[in-house]
């Protein structure tokens, strides 16, 4: 398309048949050349565009992550688990910026398969490549803080905050990473995009990161939260589990909406561009992966919803809001590449997949706060595997570009080569994410840097380590400011009568 | 755009021009397809642009949930507030699936006839992005219409009956009214330069004061009415008894999230922004649902002094609301003063309804009817008589209506009068009869036992805000967690309940 | 963009040329005609993606209204929530007519001078979707300013002076500042290249550290002083004394959409995003807000631990909004590390005048002056320091200017100092003057009385959280719901008392 030498003579050509001269001529000229720039121009304005407010968007999942973890623990942590959730993000910009991007996307195709070595504090800044641009930094840097949300949620209420920080950074800066780069990375070992040598024909599809980062989150959770053991009370002395209630439903509704929202960047986001510079027609890639989302996502929590009032016999608003968040994870991978029938199909799958997860940590005494191991990590697997059996070959070819031959969905006819791919990356991710986090938090265990006291833990973070409560009741009678003054203060004046005085 | 449009015709077009001068040694094959190369560039380009739009419209309009969420479980008391929220949430989750299995049918399939749509059920036949784009975009107004609805009846409902309303609502109700008024074969619609109009003009409701909120605000007065008021709300002798809603906070996080989402609301129903006449409708929305819907707060604040001697932000909030419901039909046909004085008026509006509905011991936790009804009807009517003619054209590409007030003639007005009028039948006919029916079969109104207890204890498994009591101390002896942590943890307790 | 502006004369001249080739039997008129077809398409696209652009972010920055109120109740007690949440609707909705009526005239009206705009009054001029799009970002950052403020004054303050401040300061104090150095004739300015700047540079201020921050904490830093502390801050021997806001859920929820809305606020302010270099400014932005914003959390997170041995969350919220308001200034101007400095540096100047005003017995409930008084003064003049010469020549498209350690010149540094001494002057001057009146004739503080009961319950009504006492056991005798029900309800209520 661009303009070139040979355009160049013909206009000069249909210039002088049309009799013009030298000016007329390179009028002409300019005219019809200055359309690839300035075309150029509102392509690029319209992907950046795209690529950071789907980043501001995911953002936004931080601000989710915070109200949905603080409703769902006890008053008493509350302020605890939400500086982790500020810390995702701030401590994570610091980490992810340093070493962190560089480690994932950090020399293109040139890096090695493992591990990317390249740009790292964006040393090595350039507008023009789509790996190394601040807007590629700002949606890459949401996903990794996610992932430490994520985790943060299972081992809530009882973690020191000096393990949360170490956990946290290694995540976010070395852990995460890597496994970005495996995936997603155009040299990644596994990748889809990795086009010179493809890890059996197809690459492992993972769109948004079911895998990546959900998967990479939870299993993180896991460790800790198995090597911390359950929260004090959570399981009676015979083993029965007792219900510990979050403190506001409000919150993890509110918490869950934002999610909900920020999904939307996630998502369709992850496509990372709208209009395209190979013809095609992203913009309805896009859109479908907003819709497999809401669909997953809605048949999951109405699945929930049923499933549980028959289990419980109540309508339970918690459970269909995590229900709700387990269809998106499983969505995640699949969103792109699956038809609208089939996200229906994997939320339903995916409510029972967390049902039965939490069964199953009940029966071997795991206590996880949020759930999240069970969610992220038991949802994005069935996410990832669900691909293997219904990726469209159409839309596969649509949104990775593959070409005519590629392996394609079980269910559809395309072989088994897909399925092994997506089976083989879920084993590394969680084997990867298993060892690294294990080791971390176990040292952690040693050195008595990671489970809080019991004394701790029964008077609660929060005033323990944060000298604070969330809570700060006043009897609207004077409270705190009545107790500094001398008792005759008020009395030259009328006492106060309630509600009588306007203004 | 022409050319643009069609990218192959656009080749075939230029090319044969240019291929005559081939003999004057002009490449005029290339020249036509690096031509043509740049229309199609650009065609994408816009597409992309436009696709963008609707989605982030949608998804803004997706957040106006949360801002329902909050508003509502901000106004009911703290007994009942995980059952508002979970219609809240139900709303969105289960509305996308009915109304992806019937309800984008009923409203835009393209086999239907005047009255309801036919076709493109469960996506069946959806092809290209627009599709997808639109059925998001559609989806999220559908459950705003529900989250509506989900208001009036708030404190005192079965939840099958909220599950039953609620899928009738979003999968045929609502669609049915929005096929009338926004799909190009409705009989009600403006849209379309092409066929004959009623009255020749057409019902302009740009972005659902009488689609949405009228639909909405009268479908929960019908659920509110045929139930009665919540206990307590009257006493005997018929006074108003003020229920309050647990947390001022919350109506407040409510209200400001709706308002965020109502930019997504207004201005995105233009649907498209890469051209510039779109680029300014897109503005002017923007502007307009600001100014009317502060001008409605601004009065509210003031004449609830007058009236109460209070400055209350509840009712603030409820009067912004309401500016905002009002605007939403005319938001790209009024000028900015004429949004300020619709704002003006709006506030009004639910003021009155509210004294009005209090005469009749109508009881309504979140003034939804008064509000979606009262100032979505006013919205609708607003239209006729100060719609701006120039304004009206830019966006259907046709003249020759508009306004009482700008063009003299009352046509608009009318047909805005009979749309008004048929939605509000329409609406009442159908959820009227579910309604009743629900009630017949004892499936509308929980037991005043139940009423008394809450819905959360009685319904939901517990209580919303459960109280610190699952501490440790109690599953352990005393002294196992060794003195100093037995009276640690004792003085934290004992000050905090 | 030449030819593409003018699309009549595109065609003009494009076809006058072509034309000749109908001579030779060549339909000149269509060539020319798909030309100028793409021509006007591409400015129409462009026009609508910036559109969208400043739309979206001026609903981002509208976010923060959102974040403030939620932040400002949560930091204050809960007997004040409803009071001053209501002033944050407000700032928005009062906002939006004040400065719909003469705000943005006296900031962007076109026959002004250097000192203060003029005409555009009630938009009576507007013309296209650039007005209106530029009025509604406008609007935001003037609600944003205004809501700096009245955090400082939370917890004692009427809300008559509220009402009047308010509309002084977004109606007239903010919109002057903003002339100066936002509209191309303002004196201080250094957009326009045509134009002689000062000290041949201009104050640079991208997103305005100056114009809004520091204008809004100034603002509150009279307000507040005037005033004088809450009861009971310090004690009879100077002693501060803590005073808890009611919740940190709502401290980090607030901070969190603030964080949120920076993103409007920041890379929405190139104002333009379809074109090659504003969108690596945009993007470049976004990153120098997100590190600048964490470096500060992640020092004052540590500061913190270090000198009060608490990991605290509401001062780690502070940290991070002062490094935002630190980097506004200059998020366009400085390199990623240069933003992990000033980041760092933003949260010891927060926690240094903090300990100050502490000396002073100032009391800002919401540390609004320190916060955005302070990080935004910091912002201003780390620009004149380390604002990069290549990356200030891409915004204003001329060169020869920038920070002292990149160019060896202070000229920037100068017009940066003067811009800020002159901003604190100005803001200074007017708003003390309006406190000082408000004080003189009383309407500025409320009375003992009222401070230790409550605004919300002396002058809103009651109570933002209402406890369930209204339930309809009250109001009917014991039988009336039968002796079943009455059984329930007690043993419901004695469980929850």
């Amino acid at each position: 398309m661009a303009c070139n030498s040979t355009l160049e003579a013909a206009l000069a050509a249909v210039a002088s048949a049309a009799k013009l001269d030298v000016n007329q001529s390179a009028v002409l000229t300019d005219f019809v050349c200055g359309y690839d720039g300035r075309i150029g121009d509102a392509v690029t304005g319209t992907n950046a565009m795209f690529l950071l407010f789907s980043a501001y968007l995911v953002f936004a999942m931080q601000a989710g992550f915070g109200m949905l973890c603080a409703g769902s623990v006890r008053a008493k942590n509350a302020l605890n688990i939400m500086l982790t959730n500020v810390m995702d993000a701030a401590a994570g910009a610091i980490s992810f910026f340093v070493f962190g991007f560089a480690f994932a996307f950090g020399g293109g195709a040139e890096s090695n398969a493992f591990i990317g070595d390249y740009n790292f504090a964006q040393s090595h800044f350039s507008a023009d490549d789509a790996l190394a641009n601040y807007g590629m930094w700002m949606f890459q840097w949401a996903f990794a803080a996610a992932a430490a949300g994520i985790t943060s949620g299972s081992i809530a209420e009882r973690t020191q905050f000096t393990g949360y920080l170490a956990y946290s950074t290694f995540l976010t800066g070395f852990v995460y990473p890597v496994i970005a780069h495996w995936v997603w990375a155009p040299s990644g070992w596994i990748s889809a995009f990795n086009t010179g040598n493809m890890f059996l024909d197809v690459g492992m599809v993972d769109f948004a990161g079911s895998g990546v980062v959900h998967m990479t989150g939870g299993i993180a959770g896991f460790m800790g939260a198995w090597i911390e053991g359950p929260r004090l009370g959570r399981f009676d002395a015979k083993g029965r589990t007792q219900e510990m209630k979050g403190h506001s439903g409000t919150l993890v509704v509110l918490g869950t909406f934002l999610l909900w929202f920020g999904w939307y960047g996630f998502n369709p986001g992850s496509l990372t561009a709208i209009v395209p510079a190979d013809g095609v027609l992203k913009h309805a890639i896009v859109a479908r992966a907003a819709v497999t989302t809401t669909l997953s996502g809605g048949a999951a929590a109405l699945t929930t919803l049923f499933a549980r009032r028959w289990m419980t016999g109540h309508w339970n608003v918690t459970d269909v809001c995590n229900g709700l968040l387990g269809g998106f994870a499983a969505v995640t991978a699949g969103c792109s590449v699956i038809e609208p029938w089939a996200a229906i199909l994997l939320g339903f799958l995916a409510a029972w997949t967390l049902i039965g997860m939490n069964r199953l940590a009940e029966r071997i005494k795991y206590d996880d706060p949020l759930e999240a191991f069970q969610l992220h990590g038991g949802c994005g697997l069935l996410g990832v595997v669900f691909v293997g059996l219904l990726a469209k070959k159409s839309f596969l070819m649509e949104a990775y570009g593959k070409v005519e031959g590629t392996p394609y969905g079980l269910f559809y006819g395309g072989g088994g080569k897909l399925l092994a791919a997506q089976l083989i990356g879920a084993i590394c991710i969680a084997a990867w994410t298993a060892v690294t986090m294990g080791v971390l938090f176990y040292a952690l265990q040693m050195f008595g840097l990671l489970r809080i006291t019991q004394e701790e833990e029964a008077a609660g973070l929060d005033l323990t380590a944060h000298g604070n409560s969330s809570y700060v009741f006043d009897d609207g009678k004077g409270g705190q400011d009545a107790k500094l003054l001398p008792p005759d203060a008020f009395q030259a004046k009328a006492p106060v009568k309630q509600g009588t005085e306007r203004v | 755009m022409g050319v643009l449009d069609a990218d192959g015709e656009c080749f075939t077009a230029i090319r044969d021009e240019l291929v005559k001068l081939e003999s004057q040694g002009v490449n005029g094959t290339l020249l036509a397809t690096h031509l043509c190369d740049l229309a199609s560039s650009l065609v994408s380009s816009t597409y992309g642009l436009n696709t963008f739009f609707v989605l982030i419209s949608a998804y803004l309009v997706f957040a106006m949930q949360i801002g329902f969420a909050m508003l509502c479980a901000g106004s009911v008391r703290a007994k009942n507030t995980m059952n508002i929220m979970l219609t809240n949430v139900l709303d969105a989750a289960a509305g996308a699936l009915s109304y992806y299995l019937v309800g984008y049918g009923f409203a835009y399939g393209k086999d239907g006839n005047k009255f309801i749509g036919s076709g493109s059920f469960a996506m069946h036949d959806f092809k290209s992005d627009v599709d997808y784009r639109n059925w998001i975009f559609q989806w999220a107004f559908a459950a705003a219409s529900a989250g509506i609805a989900s208001g009036s009846i708030a404190e005192r409902t079965q939840f099958t009956a909220y599950l039953v309303y609620s899928t009738f609502l979003t999968g045929f109700v609502y669609p049915v009214v929005s096929h009338w008024v926004w799909s190009p074969y409705g009989w009600l619609t403006a849209l379309d330069p092409e066929k004959e109009h009623l009255f020749k003009s057409g019902m302009v409701d740009f972005a659902g004061s009488g689609v949405v909120h009228m639909v909405g605000g009268i479908a929960g007065f019908w659920g509110a009415f045929l139930e009665g008021p919540r206990l307590g709300r009257f006493d005997v002798r018929g006074r108003k008894q003020e229920i309050k809603g647990h947390s001022g906070t919350l109506i407040v996080l409510g209200s400001f999230l709706l308002w965020f989402g109502w930019y997504g609301f207004n201005p995105g129903s233009q649907v498209a922004i890469a051209d510039q006449v779109s680029a300014i409708i897109v503005a002017r929305c923007a502007i307009t649902t600001t100014l009317c819907g502060a001008a409605a707060a601004v009065t509210t604040l003031f004449a609830k002094k007058l009236l109460v001697a209070h400055w209350s932000v509840a009712d603030v909030c409820n009067g912004l609301l309401g500016g905002f419901a009002a605007i939403t039909a005319g938001c790209a046909f009024v000028e900015p003063w004429a949004a300020v004085l619709l704002g003006f008026l709006a506030a009004w509006t639910l003021i009155g309804m509210n004294a009005l509905m209090e005469k009749f011991q109508y009881d309504d936790p979140l003034e939804a009817f008064q509000l979606h009804g009262g100032c979505g009807l006013l919205g609708v009517l607003f239209v006729g008589l100060l719609g701006k003619e120039d304004y009206v054209e830019q966006v259907f590409s046709r003249g020759n209506f508009g306004g009482l007030f700008y063009t003299g003639s009352g046509r608009l007005l009318a047909a805005q009068l009979v749309g008004a009028i048929v939605i509000i039948l329409w609406t009442s006919l159908l959820m009227g009869i579910c309604f009743a029916l629900l009630k017949a079969f004892n499936l509308l109104r929980i037991s005043q036992e139940d009423e008394i207890a809450g819905l959360d204890l009685t319904r939901h498994g517990g209580s919303n805000y459960p109280g610190d009591d699952h501490h440790p101390a109690k599953l352990y002896p005393p002294t196992a967690l060794g003195q100093a942590a037995d009276s640690n943890a004792k003085n934290v307790y004992s000050s905090k309940v």
